[in-house]
């Protein structure tokens, strides 16, 4: 792995409240190129949203996000709340962060292929042929190439899934920030996922993973979040944390695995 | 069939000849006429307003027993319905506004009475004088009338003709200087000008009445009751020979309009 | 039947078809460029633009064209600084002011169907274009258009429907079309059935190729929504 | 001034004609509603079903009744109506006309057209429906109807509000034909007061205006509507 | 675990297409009360459509599905397509199989507590209190109490999951269809729904249980199912199958395990 010294995306103190309850009580994070971070966390403990106020798909109640060295500038609105000063500077930040969603969120309306190059076509400009060429090849990556000209609703679970990650890779993005990738694929193909996110990390690319594969925060990640009530509980490389786990709790939260 | 009560339909909208009172009760000429024609004919007469739009249906499916309309007896009305003895005769004439250049053309205050072939003493110089006055002009009649016939044949290869729904639409066109003329029953022009919306506009040129117009304005009955034709045929008769229709003519019109 | 009678009104309205059709075509096309607009108003979330865009489908939805048409004609008229301005010669014309009234009209319904059509477009999806750095136009045009236009199809086949039958309206407005022709020949020969059943026929069968196009078009746009096409039957053996 | 008079309750206004006229283009209107949901629900259901028969039963109304024009749909109601009415009196032994009353006939009809308005926006808002919630319901062993009443009728009417909202906005005008019916709603209590005064601005704005108050009253209604069943969805437009 | 000798369901030589696709080639299964039956294979070797085949969400094209003794009667359409020859006969079964979809399918427009108690309430016509008692008592077993009365749409996707399952359990169904039921939960979830399905199982309900958890099909499940291509390709109580598998595609596929 690459371990150049700069920082590919800075959170610092993320606070983020849903009507009474309080989410995010203070996250902050760094990540160096190359970085693969597990966040590990029981369900409802703040790791979608944690991913989705990164690229501001929430707006955060306050905290600041530094991706590539650009901060995200915010300003507050009359009412009180903090929305983008600049939504431009928002779209360009995005185009550089690839996000697969915990619930994919395929294009409907498009084909496989028409969904993986969407976005470079249209947001990034790149030639078409080029990005169908590419598209393509991480359709065989993932082992759907069979299914490009499906659309989402004929495909199954595992499917979707595989189609949401070649999507978010086609933009070739700097930072990607992957919710729960691998929860619909059997073991065989997990393993084949995780071979290609580990390739990307050798090429430098920077990556935020939830997840609930301990084998993969274990032996891919090079650091572990650990997210408890909102906070950042336990954090570490993964040799340390999985060790000697300085949290009480997180140490009852990995002994279920295996059950 | 013994008629012992006759329903008869009125526009209600068509001032002076019939029109509603706020209070919803039927006013004008052509009620206060029907109330003596019943009482001549010792039937009790109802009468009720009628959208103009499926009142020849509504005679045909039975739903009332006479129209009494303003209703001009011609020979395609003839194939679909009766009619009784005409009870009124209006002469028509041109309306222009009085700051215009068509105010008071020769002729004006006259009425020329012309036969069924629109012939009769000086109509064909004073047509002649329109026709030369009225050259590259717009004029505007109430579409499907008899009027509309005498304009076609009169001025159509000399003046523009625009066709309008009912008559108050050519008096706010005159007004707003869409076209030049208007041409349309004189007692309807009689009352029109008596709004101060339609202070600016005036009578010019000859009037022309007689039986041009059709024998004139009776009431319409269905062809399978001839009982009730006799009937009320025999009150008009009476009706025009003891002045009534004159008196209620002065009344309504401040113009005598029996035939 | 006269089938004579028939053939002789049905030659009557066939001649002013082509104003319905003028009327219709141009008012269709003006009202949805102004509906887009309307639209967008709409949904900017910003307060004013907000408030104008309501206030105009307000009016315009809620009094009847007829009303509309009306005053667009013979109210704009009685002002003698509208009869002085520089739009009067457009004004005085009545076919302008018919199209131009249906175009107004339309828009209001037009864009609370795209609006509704907008409504039904998954939030997920949306975030998905959001999260690859689509937004503003471009989100728009690829995501949101398509799958709104799809939901607003059977709603806007409606609006194109109803539109035809308000041209009948223009004959108000001494445009006469296929309507006011009708109504002419009925009040000249009061055979009311027997004209409305010409015009209804021509009115329906427009109506029909109408409603057959955009059947056409939803089902271009809508293959994600329908099983996969069939190769071939299942082969027959025992069921249950 | 003399036009608050003229439209005041006094016994020279015309104030209470007008609101009377505008009760009863609202009852119209309300009644015709109710009848074409219940026809559109039908329609777009035999519209959406898989039989044959019923899409083209479904696909015949809609096209029917809005590809005709409305003003043949109530003479065929009244004058249809009347007739069949009067020859089973006379089979009875009873003399003379017994029509359909005037409301009745003229609501049936409306309603009848509202109808296959209703069920295009039905049909689209069901296509707007997540699959995934219906096959849940059938899963758990959900018979038809009950699907359709705790499943699929309610998010219907979600994504069908906006589309409601015309069809009642339609319905309020197309009311305004009714009155060949001999009904006096609110166009034509105007009609009859411009007529009766030659004050046609005056009532045609104050027609106009009923028009307002009745859609403005209706729009809180839609609004509150939308807001209520509205606040289980995660908003997709507006601001990221 | 009860052993009684009844079969609570079986499946006879299912086949199903989709298009050109041939998904399901002749699957058959047996399951006793109590049974336990994991069914694994690779993603898109038609899992979720086997599932969704025993209770007709997909139309088999072939074959023959027999719930608690009672086989579902079919007819052949005119078209040559398959279809239940009675509807109500499907729903009363449908109302008898719970189903936890792999993409949860929760009712968006309900609450949580609204979404477990539709059924037992509607279809089942239980009294509402009791119904609500009980649906909160499984809330609290999964762990969700807390959110009985927030939205689908505002839930955390483990949330939306334990959701989901609790929707079927409230049914108290004879046959669960569980489809994936742990993809979205952390490790410690995982232990827990495991144990609730456990005590199902002693209870002596029957399930059908697609999954990716080796552990789960090892150590909770009496009979595993393995799908390849279309077809059964191993089948057997795991602590055989796991030991020495029968097919060389098994024992690659569960030699991903743990990567
Ligand atoms: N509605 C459909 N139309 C067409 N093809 C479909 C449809 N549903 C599923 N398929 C195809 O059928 C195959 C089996 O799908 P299924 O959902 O049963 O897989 P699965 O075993 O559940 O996979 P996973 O573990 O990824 O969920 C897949 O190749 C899929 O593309
Ligand atoms: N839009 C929303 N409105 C209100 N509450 C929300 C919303 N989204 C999430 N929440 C709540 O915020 C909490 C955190 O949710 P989040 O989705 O971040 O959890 P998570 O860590 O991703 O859990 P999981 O592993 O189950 O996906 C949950 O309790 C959830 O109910
Ligand atoms: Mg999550
Ligand atoms: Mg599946």
């Amino acid at each position: 792995m690459t371990t150049s010294p700069e920082s590919a995306l800075i959170v610092r103190d993320l606070h983020k409240t849903f009507g009474q309850l309080e989410v995010l009580k203070g996250v902050s994070l760094e990540a160096r190129e190359g970085d693969v971070i597990s966040i590990l966390g029981s369900s409802g403990s703040g790791k979608s949203t944690f991913l989705r106020c990164i690229n501001l798909l929430e707006t955060p109640d306050s905290g600041e996000v530094i991706v590539a060295g650009e901060a995200i500038r915010m300003r507050r609105r009359r009412d009180g709340h903090a929305e983008p000063a600049d939504r431009r500077q928002v779209d360009r930040i995005r185009s550089e962060l690839g996000m697969v969603f915990q619930s994919f969120n395929l294009w409907s309306h498009m084909t496989v292929l028409e969904n993986l190059i969407e976005a470079p076509v249209h947001v990034q400009k790149r030639p078409r042929p080029e990005c169908i060429a590419e598209a393509e090849a991480l359709l065989a990556k993932v082992g759907i190439a069979d299914k490009r000209n499906h659309y989402p609703a004929h495909l199954s679970g595992g499917q979707q899934q595989r189609a949401a990650i070649a999507r978010a890779l086609a933009m070739r993005p700097k930072v990607m920030l992957f919710d729960e990738p691998t929860s619909a694929l059997d073991p065989e193909l997990v393993g084949e996922v995780l071979r290609v996110m580990r390739a990307l990390a050798e090429e430098g690319r920077t990556m935020l993973v939830v997840t609930h594969e301990m084998g993969f925060a274990r032996n891919v990640s090079n650091r572990v979040m650990f997210l408890h009530q909102g906070q950042v509980e336990a954090e570490g490389p993964p040799q340390d944390l999985f060790a000697n786990a300085p949290s009480e709790r997180f140490r009852q939260f990995i002994a279920g695995h295996g059950s | 069939k013994d008629w012992t009560t006759v329903t008869i339909a009125l526009e209600g909208a068509y001032e002076p000849w019939n029109s509603t009172k706020p209070d919803g009760t039927l006013d004008g000429f052509e009620p206060e006429l029907a109330k003596d024609l019943c009482a001549r004919m010792k039937v009790e007469c109802k009468l009720i307003a009628q959208d103009w739009d499926g009142m020849m249906a509504a005679l045909q499916a039975g739903k009332f027993d006479v129209i009494m309309d303003a209703l001009s007896i011609t020979p395609d009305r003839e194939k679909v319905i009766a009619f009784s003895k005409p009870y009124a005769n209006t002469p028509a004439g041109f309306a222009v506004t009085k700051s215009g250049a068509l105010a008071n053309l020769a002729g004006t205050g006259t009425t020329l009475r012309l036969d069924v072939n629109g012939e009769g003493t000086g109509a064909k110089e004073a047509i002649e004088a329109l026709r030369k006055a009225l050259t590259g002009k717009s004029i505007g009649i109430q579409a499907a009338t008899v009027y509309a016939d005498f304009i076609y044949k009169n001025f159509k290869d000399v003046a523009t003709i625009r066709e309008y729904k009912t008559s108050p639409e050519h008096d706010l066109d005159l007004t707003a200087g869409r076209i030049d003329a208007a041409f349309d029953d004189a007692t309807y022009f009689t009352s029109a000008f008596a709004k101060p919306d339609n202070a600016d506009l005036a009578m010019s040129g000859p009037e022309f009445g007689g039986l041009i117009w059709g024998a004139g304005e009776a009431l319409g009955l269905r062809k399978a009751d001839t009982d009730l034709k006799a009937k009320f045929d025999e009150a008009i008769t009476a009706a025009l020979a003891d002045g009534t229709v004159k008196k209620l003519a002065l009344k309504w019109f401040k113009l005598d309009v029996s035939p | 039947m006269d089938t004579g009678f028939l053939l002789d009104t049905m030659g009557q309205l066939l001649a002013v078809l082509p104003v319905t059709l003028g009327l219709f075509v141009l008012s269709i096309s003006a009202g949805g460029l102004l509906a887009l607009g309307i639209t967008w108003m709409r949904v900017s979330g910003h307060p004013v633009l907000d408030r104008l865009a309501r206030g105009y489908i307000y009016i315009f939805r809620g009094s009847p064209l007829l009303i509309q048409m009306f005053l667009v004609y013979y109210g704009l008229g009685q002002f003698a600084f509208v009869r002085q301005s520089v739009l009067w010669p457009l004004l005085r014309e009545p076919f302008f002011c018919a199209t131009l009234s249906l175009a107004l009209c339309t828009a209001a319904y037009t864009a609370e169907i795209f609006r509704g059509g907008l409504l039904a477009v998954p939030g997920q999806q949306i975030e998905a274009a959001r999260a690859c750095g689509m937004s503003g136009l471009l989100l728009l045009r690829r995501i949101i258009a398509p799958i709104a236009l799809r939901q607003a199809l059977p709603a806007y086949s409606t609006e194109l429907v109803l539109m035809v039958k308000s041209t009948s309206l223009a004959s108000l407005v001494t445009v006469w079309e296929v309507t006011g022709i009708a109504q002419k020949v009925i009040h000249s020969t009061y055979r009311t059935f027997e004209v409305f059943f010409c015009a209804a026929l021509l009115y329906l069968v427009l109506n029909l190729v109408i409603v057959r196009l955009l059947g056409l078009v939803e089902h271009r746009l809508s293959p994600h929504l329908r099983a996969m096409p069939e190769r071939a039957r299942p082969r027959p053996g025992m069921v249950g | 001034m003399s036009f608050l008079t003229t439209l005041g309750f006094g016994s020279t206004g015309w104030g209470g004609f007008l609101l009377f006229g505008a009760a009863m283009t609202f009852a119209v209107t309300l009644v015709s509603l109710a009848i074409g949901a219940v026809l559109g629900t039908l329609v777009a259901w035999a519209k959406l079903s898989k039989s044959l028969a019923g899409r083209l039963v479904g696909d015949a109304y809609t096209t029917v009744f809005r590809g005709v024009p409305e003003l043949l749909v109530i003479y065929l109601f009244y004058f249809g109506g009347s007739t069949l009415v009067t020859a089973a009196a006379a089979a009875l032994g009873f003399e003379g006309f017994l029509g359909l009353p005037s409301f009745l006939a003229g609501a049936l009809a409306v309603g009848v057209i509202s109808g296959a308005y209703q069920a295009e926006v039905y049909r689209g808002a069901f296509l707007a429906v997540a699959r995934g919630e219906i096959e849940a319901a059938r899963a758990v062993g959900m018979p038809p109807f009950l699907r359709f009443r705790r499943i699929i009728a309610p998010q219907v009417l979600r994504f069908a509000l906006p589309g409601l909202g015309n069809v009642w906005q339609l319905s309020l005008k197309d009311s305004a034909l009714v009155s060949v019916t001999g009904l006096v709603e609110l166009m034509r209590s105007s009609q009859i007061a411009a007529g009766s005064t030659h004050q046609f601005f005056l009532f045609y704005l104050a027609g106009g205006a009923l028009y307002l108050v009745l859609t403005g009253l209706s729009n809180r209604a839609f609004d509150a509507a939308e807001a209520r069943v509205g606040k289980s969805f995660r908003r997709g437009l507006g601001r990221a």
